[in-house]
């Protein structure tokens, strides 16, 4: 039998409820020679801002039980270049059917409003947009501004003026029914829960962070369960659809999130382990749709039981 | 992405380790300096990829030589594979040494595991008919690995440096190489080792106006341009090892 | 070069800096098959409310990549029942120069203060409670009220008035820098930092929750590079002694917490894994002190370079 | 805590695996009922132990048998483990059948995995010369273990059931088990199983007037009674099976 797999994420038809997490997936090209992008149901590229961002220094990166901690500090190269360098390619794949979702960033409102603007005229084939007010590795428009409803729903009502096309919010991993209520108010289109987790790893010969400040983001199986709990109390709360994002390795994992109410599912650190995870996980959701007897995935959309 | 089946893997020096992997199509793409990404195999704690340079490829065997050190679990389990076991790599990643034309002469400066990229280097001068001294550092005899290697490969003298002075003299192979460097002759230098002795080899090659390269080690998730946490800070801004290296131009590298 | 590894813990004098955390070491004669419990630094037993507690249903655990979820639901026979079956061994133990540590549970505040005070009568052998006001597995007295300060300090606040011994608090992860304040001017002597932290684990194909309700509470591996960062959060604000709990499986994740600012270090699933854990960890960190050139693991506390 | 080492670990039906260990101490510690909780080698991202009933036990020899179904990560990584090979386990845990004093015939009642405990109750009776008859389960012909043990340790009757009909009776094996306790002769009922199982032949048991037994499955953190992760709910409260249970008297058990 075979199952629908189609989803709407608050505006973007997605073939398959499978996406990517920013900053896991490159701007999707870096993965063009491992599988044919064109068949998940949505990319979400790495956040850019206005201007270029040169992240944070070296080592960035650091392996922990269950998960990794980055401190990329989102580098990026700005709108205008990445639409210059990546346009072409991410037009053609949107017109092969994956939609593409840019990832916006900015250190306050108004750098969030003018990287939106950029992307809303350079980027006509994006299909929406995914607000970072979550990154755990910037000082300001980071996790401290994305972790209060007022300061998450200030950036969420600005950019509402700024274009009609789809938009949402990467949340941070704290306080999220009390964010998902001010965003929804303020007119967010979909939230994709979580971003990674603020932590730390030291090492304990030299005494100092494994990565280049002392908090890094926590990503990976570790936050799995977090997310899903966090996705759950979300679904209950508001009536926005969500993306749902930490350590799906698996179908199983992506099929967890969309029991808990999550529309569609986004892969990260598994992009790293096997470039084709992505794919694969799309297969295997579809499996299980399929073992679980429905017509629909959208039947199984917070099909959760308690 | 390449399937490969270890053909052998064995102690090679104390806590380190020579892995030979039958990958055909691998053997042929690889150039030297470039490095794999490879899955090791395990139920693990430990979930990313191992990315390694290549110390040798044979095209005709299909083989590929990988010496490694085991300081994690990564390598560990790396080390526990057996002949005839299998698994997959992502690679050739990045790019490899360029060695200027016209080049009559290279030093080449190793330490510690920084070996394998070397013996890279010396093979690709070996072909262009360069001649080169090598300088090789380690921290105690038990642990030196390619002086016949790089010895078969041509190399004029192979100065060798331990800091604990079991073998060749006491102390770090920086000193040899900034003394041969100031003699002259030398139109190339490429390095690979920790981070502070090849800033030093930088030093004493941008001294003496010798064009250095340097193979660069960093924490890397994806291993082919997509995560951005391999960053080296260059004169040009951020540059990803991982893509614009591993070998760097050592004249624009801010951070070693 | 011998170092010496004895801390003070808020009042509570330990001869090193090992704890095990409430719950995962039951009242501690459970494990003196395994070893001499004598030799570690404390212990802290299982909460104990006024009155018995039936706990949740079953199923009650299970495990996720990188550690475990519990539904325990603070399953206890009540203070009285403790004090008698548990009391004279822990008496003993106490003698023998390990330091007892009774953690104390309620649904609210008047609770919570006549647990404290059967606990302050019929256990002098303690030296010192630690006040859960953060479980994740109860719906009144749990982590939704040590999350806020408000909640947080009122119960500090009446337990403070109950007894002048030694006074802890297991605190929620979440908003840990304004609780931790509010319990430091409420007169608290040192924080546990964490109690496991809320997830979800979802089986695919019955639809229900792994646990006895939606949500469990997460342990092991997977919350220690949070637990870490929080305990360096809350050391930079206060300036009460720490525990750091979460994920300890060796000592050099006892070591990060002590660079972190942790004045102990609590034992939990590991426990589960190799009963002797604690003893192994706390050879371990002596261990690592000694590498580390010190003649005092004192002076390691809160060493973390930024 | 006792060290041990594998003799051997086949394969005894589809997948159910038999593994003998050898550990002298505790092969003359256990009593049948009792579990033992097993550390699995392997760096792994599970890391509890695997509690598993234990199905034979020879003091002389020093060894263990222990029969389990290959399930999950945990269960895997026991079945790679080689001859040789060595680990630690936690145990004996629990307590065992008690078989009612004076009793004439007993019923056993084995469900899927569950019959490693019901080998240990066989056991007993047959020590004590006490007439037993089985009932036994399995989703498929090629899942069915222990009928030889079973009819070797005295069985009077051995009655096969399976869900798919592939062997004996096709249906449920609390059926014939109903049956059997209805015709009566009955002293003793042991039962291990899917809950759904247990509980109807706790039923039947009732039914019939016969003192029953069921060794109960749950989650297990520690299996030695200090984290209260293992409860089953009872008329007299909540009991942790590892410390109470695993078999418990069945007129007491709430929840299977
Ligand atoms: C391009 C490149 C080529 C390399 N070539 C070789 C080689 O030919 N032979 C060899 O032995 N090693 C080489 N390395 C280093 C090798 O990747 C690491 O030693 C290995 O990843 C450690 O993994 P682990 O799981 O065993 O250790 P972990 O437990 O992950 O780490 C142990 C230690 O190694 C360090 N480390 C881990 N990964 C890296 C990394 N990617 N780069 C730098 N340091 C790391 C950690 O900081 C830590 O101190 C190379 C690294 C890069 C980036
Ligand atoms: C006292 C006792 C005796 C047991 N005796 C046997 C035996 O003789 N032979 C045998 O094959 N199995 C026995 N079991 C069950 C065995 O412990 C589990 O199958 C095993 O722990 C699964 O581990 P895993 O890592 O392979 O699977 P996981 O991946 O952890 O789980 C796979 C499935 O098994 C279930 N499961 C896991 N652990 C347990 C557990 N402790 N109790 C019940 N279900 C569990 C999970 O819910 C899941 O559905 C016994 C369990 C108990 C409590
Ligand atoms: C290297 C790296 C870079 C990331 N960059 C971004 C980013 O630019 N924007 C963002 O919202 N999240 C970023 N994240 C977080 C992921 O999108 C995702 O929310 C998180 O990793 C959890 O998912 P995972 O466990 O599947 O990786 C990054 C994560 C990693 C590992
Ligand atoms: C089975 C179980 C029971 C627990 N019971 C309690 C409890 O009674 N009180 C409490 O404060 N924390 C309890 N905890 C939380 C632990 O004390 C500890 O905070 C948490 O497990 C993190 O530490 P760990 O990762 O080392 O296990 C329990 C944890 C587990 C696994
Ligand atoms: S390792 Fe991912 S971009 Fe270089
Ligand atoms: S398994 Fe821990 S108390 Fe029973």
């Amino acid at each position: 039998m075979s199952v629908n797999m189609a989803v709407d994420f608050g505006g973007v038809k997605m073939q398959n409820p499978i996406n990517t997490a920013a900053g896991t997936f490159g701007y999707g090209w870096q993965f063009q020679n491992f599988f044919d992008v064109s068949k998940l149901g949505a990319i979400t590229t790495k956040g850019c801002a206005a201007e270029p961002w040169p992240g944070n220094p070296a080592p960035r990166m650091a392996e922990v039980r269950g998960g990794m901690i980055n401190s990329v500090g989102l580098q990026n190269p700005g709108v205008r270049a990445f639409a210059e360098e990546s346009g072409p390619w991410l037009n053609q794949l949107s017109k092969d059917g994956c939609q593409v979702i840019c990832q916006v960033c900015g250190h306050s409102t108004p750098e969030y409003v003018r990287a939106l603007e950029l992307f809303d005229e350079l980027c006509p084939w994006a299909a929406g947009f995914e607000i970072n007010v979550s990154c755990p590795n910037i000082a300001a428009g980071g996790a401290a501004c994305g972790s209060t409803p007022e300061g998450a729903g200030e950036v969420m009502r600005a950019c509402r003026k700024v274009t009609d096309r789809p938009l949402f919010v990467k949340m941070a991993p704290a306080n999220v029914v009390d964010v998902a209520r001010a965003l929804e108010a303020e007119g967010a289109d979909g939230l994709s829960i979580i971003n990674s987790i603020q932590g730390m790893a030291i090492d304990v010969n030299t005494r100092r962070s494994r990565v280049a400040k002392p908090k890094g983001g926590l990503s990976g199986p570790l936050c799995h369960p977090i997310a899903v709990r966090m996705v759950w109390e979300v679904a209950q709360a508001v009536d926005l659809p969500i993306n749902g994002v930490g350590g799906v390795m698996t179908g199983e994992d992506a099929a967890e999130f969309i029991l808990a109410g999550a529309t569609c599912v986004s892969v990260g650190m598994a992009n790293f382990v096997d470039p084709t995870a992505s794919l694969r996980i799309a297969g295997e959701l579809e499996q299980w749709a399929e073992s679980q007897g429905v017509s629909d995935i959208n039947e199984l959309v917070g099909a959760f039981e308690c | 992405m390449h399937d490969f089946e270890v053909v052998s893997n064995d102690k090679i020096a104390d806590g380190i380790y020579s892995i030979v992997i039958s990958a055909p199509k691998l053997a042929t793409m690889l150039e030297p300096g470039q490095f794999v990404n490879i899955a090791v195999p395990g139920v693990s704690a430990n979930l990313l990829r191992v990315p390694l340079s290549y110390a040798k490829a044979d095209p005709e065997a299909g083989t590929v030589e990988i010496w490694y050190a085991v300081v994690g679990e990564g390598t560990r389990n790396l080390s526990l594979m057996e002949p005839g076991s299998t698994s997959n790599l992502l690679g050739p990643g990045g790019h490899g040494w360029r060695v200027p034309e016209g080049a009559g002469r290279a030093l080449l400066v190793a330490g510690g595991i920084g070996v394998p990229p070397i013996l890279g280097a010396a093979t690709i001068l070996s072909q262009m008919g360069v001649a080169f001294d090598v300088c090789l550092g380690a921290a105690s005899a038990s642990k030196i690995v390619g002086v016949d290697e790089l010895c078969a490969l041509g190399a004029e003298s192979v100065s060798i440096s331990t800091d604990d002075g079991t073998a060749g003299t006491c102390g770090f192979c920086t000193d040899p190489a900034a003394a041969l460097l100031a003699k002259g002759g030398y139109d190339y230098v490429a390095s690979c080792g920790p981070a502070p002795m090849m800033k030093k080899v930088a030093q004493a090659a941008a001294d003496a106006g010798v064009y250095c390269e340097v193979s660069l080690e960093r924490m890397m998730s994806c291993g082919f341009g997509a995560c951005n946490t391999c960053n080296v800070e260059t004169v040009d801004g951020m540059k990803g090892a991982c893509m614009c290296g591993p070998v760097f131009d050592a004249s624009k590298v801010v951070v070693f």
